[in-house]
């Protein structure tokens, strides 16, 4: 993946500025930063849900704006929002996306899927009725649905507990065990710092630092993601 | 989306106000005082020497927005949704203003102020159909999806006006037949052709300054054009990690 | 075709989820033929002459409940752009919303009828051609329908909008709609009720294309 | 159809309605005009005006 000059306006800001980097193929970039740093406009532009207002990226040599079709066959986004359907059960909700991808799994594949992100017992209750962690949980197992070979995180730890977090990593780690690239936009340091080869910290839009995400708490990154110089997240 | 937004002082717009009014005030007088009554309306078809300019520009702004409204889809750039903007205004107001001068066409003609005719309604919904595209722009913050919907709403808002002008005539002409202003008396066309030009003036000269304020509000709602570059985007890409 | 399928699998799931929520819409519908009734008093002639008017302005006022309600569950948790995500072609997502909300109203307006029976003494023995006309009428209020529901869903004063945008452009279709139904009520004895249905099929056709075409550019960014 | 008398008053009526429109909806463009003139001016002093 290769992002040149993204730039993308939020009302009378601009959100993401001349953002650039090259991620090669299976490998992991943590892109952090404050809140209100342009993760999520970064992330939602390469998944193509936004356009940007200029620069633009290349996934697997495919145009952002030019292949958007191919490009959105290619890349899974796991967003604020859980783009779920709340009057649908857990396993409808998957039912559903599974059959725009072409497929039609059956009751056991779906919920299979369902038991690795914990929420087998639940597989036939309406998303309404579920908290915001079971939320996220479903929202993963939709994303992993799509088997995409770049997977977008945006706040995978949010509203997550300490097993949530668990599975996260975990799930991180087999998809990038199976040739998958990840991106992350993330607080979590130092979770993310063991996932990923590649960091990219956010400010105001730009880029403010980049390296090796091991070395961000090292080479002082950590002031621009807001927290003190040598606090471990 | 390219930055481009229209740029015009109210110079010109001024000029085009001024030209359109002489000439309204040139046409009207020719129209009022020295244009003969018609034979069978008398003088009360001295009123279609306003009315029917009115009626021309008011479809022409509707014209001009939905041209707009395809420029902005399809090829893109503010200065279209600007226009598209203005043009829908001036659009409306007079559509609104031909409906009045239709009552008081009607009244002495027909005995009501309001009677089905065709032109009349179609007018009517024309004028409901493009206020409610001005709702809409009102009710949505986004630029970019005020621009996209208004442009949607704008080509279907235009493609049902013969639709319904074609409806209403039918189900008008079954029950009763209604006679139509005639256009205006082929007697006289010196005053009509002043107040064309006089009412398509002042439309330019409205549209142009009402284009500017849109963009002029466009502009307090957009980040500021970031400065290009220095190198052409997409030639330097940067490494992450390294 | 097999994104119409999937998106006409997901609406029939959503209609069944949420099919309180039509029995709803259809007893407002049944509640506004009511005071219709009032407006007129206990006149039964007079009644009679305007339930087919009546009966499609109950229709008109219950579909801006309805396709107002049918984008509620795609906002609330931004489920459509997920698929559109997936990716699921726009065109697909339009058209299985559009034939799932015609559906709805069909159906509402196939209700409606012996509500009108009843109060306003409104029978007709021509229903083929009384479910022809619902059919062809619904249609029409369908497709532009749903487009600008789409929009209105995620603009402020959505409850206003959709109703100040809708109602100008459905002109047509209430008119041939009210026509065709009241001939078929009163009496046809020139044969009109089919040209009345030849003017819906046209604004159907036109708008079936035209707002499908368009719908890519409203829901995407 | 017979020729129709009189009706002045709907003329004038009609001249006179058309333009105080006229003059009142170029009276609203031009002040809301001036009106973003000013904010804009306000909010960005000295800054150019986006040219297209």
């Amino acid at each position: 993946m290769e992002a040149t000059g993204i730039c993308r306006r939020y009302g009378r800001r601009w959100a993401v500025v001349e953002v650039s980097f090259t991620l090669p193929e299976g490998s992991a970039l943590m892109v952090s930063g404050r809140n209100g740093s342009g993760k999520s406009t970064l992330l939602r532009v390469l998944a193509t849900a936004i356009r940007a207002d200029r620069g633009t990226a290349r996934v697997h040599g495919l145009d952002l704006r030019a292949d958007r079709e191919a490009v959105r066959r290619r890349v899974a986004l796991l967003g604020h929002h859980s783009n779920l359907y709340e009057a649908l059960s857990a396993l409808e909700n998957l039912q559903v996306s599974a059959r725009f991808l072409g497929r039609d799994p059956g009751r056991r594949a779906l919920g299979a899927l369902l038991g690795e992100v914990g929420l087998e017992e639940r597989a036939d209750d309406a998303v309404a009725t579920f908290s915001a962690g079971m939320r996220k949980r479903l929202s993963l197992a939709r994303t992993l649905l799509q088997e995409a070979s770049v997977v977008l995180l945006d706040e995978p730890y949010g509203q997550l507990d300490p097993p949530g977090f668990r599975l996260v990593d975990g799930v991180v780690s087999r998809l990038r065990g199976q040739g998958a690239t990840v991106l992350m936009a993330t607080h979590q340091i130092d979770h993310a710092a063991a996932l990923c080869d590649h960091g990219l910290v956010l400010e105001e839009g730009r880029v403010a630092w980049r390296g090796r995400a091991a070395d961000l708490p090292a080479e002082g990154g950590l002031v621009a993601v807001g927290l003190p110089e040598g606090a471990s997240a | 989306m390219a930055e481009p937004l229209p740029r015009r002082g109210p110079g010109p717009a001024l000029a085009f106000v001024v030209l359109g009014t002489l000439l309204l005030l040139a046409g009207s007088i020719l129209g009022l005082a020295v244009a003969p009554p018609e034979n069978f309306m008398g003088d009360v078809q001295r009123i279609m020497y306003v009315h029917v300019p009115t009626a021309w520009n008011a479809m022409l702004a509707f014209t001009f927005a939905f041209g707009c409204a395809l420029l902005f889809l399809f090829q893109g750039g503010w200065k279209w949704d600007c226009r598209l903007e203005a043009a829908v205004e001036v659009g409306v107001f007079l559509a609104v203003l031909l409906c009045a001068q239709g009552a008081i066409w009607a009244k002495p003609t027909w005995g009501v102020w309001w009677d089905w005719d065709p032109r009349l309604t179609t007018t009517a919904v024309m004028v409901f159909l493009f206020t409610g595209i001005l709702a809409l722009r009102h009710f949505v913050d986004d630029p970019l999806k005020r621009a996209t919907w208004s442009a949607v709403a704008t080509i279907i808002a235009f493609v049902d006006v013969p639709i319904v002008y074609f409806s209403v005539r039918w189900w008008n002409s079954l029950h009763q037949l209604q006679s139509s202003p005639s256009t205006v008396s082929s007697v006289f066309h010196l005053p009509l052709r002043l107040n064309a030009f006089g009412v398509l003036f002042l439309m330019i000269g409205f549209i142009t300054l009402r284009t500017r304020t849109a963009g002029l509000r466009l502009q307090g709602e957009l980040a500021p054009p970031l400065p290009e570059p220095a190198a052409a985007p997409g030639l330097v890409p940067t490494r992450a990690g390294a | 075709m097999r994104e119409l399928a999937a998106a006409l699998h997901k609406e029939a799931l959503l209609q069944w989820r949420t099919r309180v929520q039509l029995a709803a819409i259809f007893v407002f519908g049944a509640s506004a033929l009511l005071l219709f009734s009032f407006a007129i008093g206990p006149n039964s002639a007079a009644l009679r002459l305007h339930a087919a008017g009546f009966l499609w302005l109950a229709l008109l006022l219950s579909s801006t409940l309805s396709l107002a309600e049918s984008f509620q569950s795609e906002m609330e948790q931004r489920a459509f752009e997920g698929l559109l995500l997936l990716p699921a072609s726009p065109l697909a997502l339009f058209y299985g919303k559009a034939l799932s909300n015609w559906l709805q109203l069909v159906l509402l307006g196939v209700g409606l009828v012996p509500v009108m029976v009843v109060l306003y003494d409104a029978g007709t023995l021509r229903l083929p051609g009384l479910l022809g006309v619902i059919v062809l009428g619904a249609a029409g209020l369908a497709a532009p329908g749903t487009l600008y529901a789409a929009m209105t869903a995620q603009a402020r004063a959505k409850q206003t909008l959709l109703p100040l945008l809708l109602f100008p452009l459905v002109v047509p279709v209430l008119l041939a709609a009210v026509k065709a139904t009241s001939l078929l009520i009163l009496g046809d004895p020139m044969e009109q009720a089919r040209s009345w249905a030849l003017l819906l099929v046209a604004f159907d056709a036109i708008h079936w294309s035209l707002c499908g075409l368009l719908f890519g550019r409203v829901v995407e960014d | 159809m017979g020729y129709l008398e009189g009706g002045w008053e709907f003329v004038y009526a009609a001249y006179a309605l058309s333009a105080v429109a006229f003059v009142g909806y170029g009276i609203s463009v031009f002040l809301r005009f001036r009106a973003e003139r000013a904010r804009a001016r306000r909010e960005a002093p000295g800054a150019p005006e986006v040219s297209s």
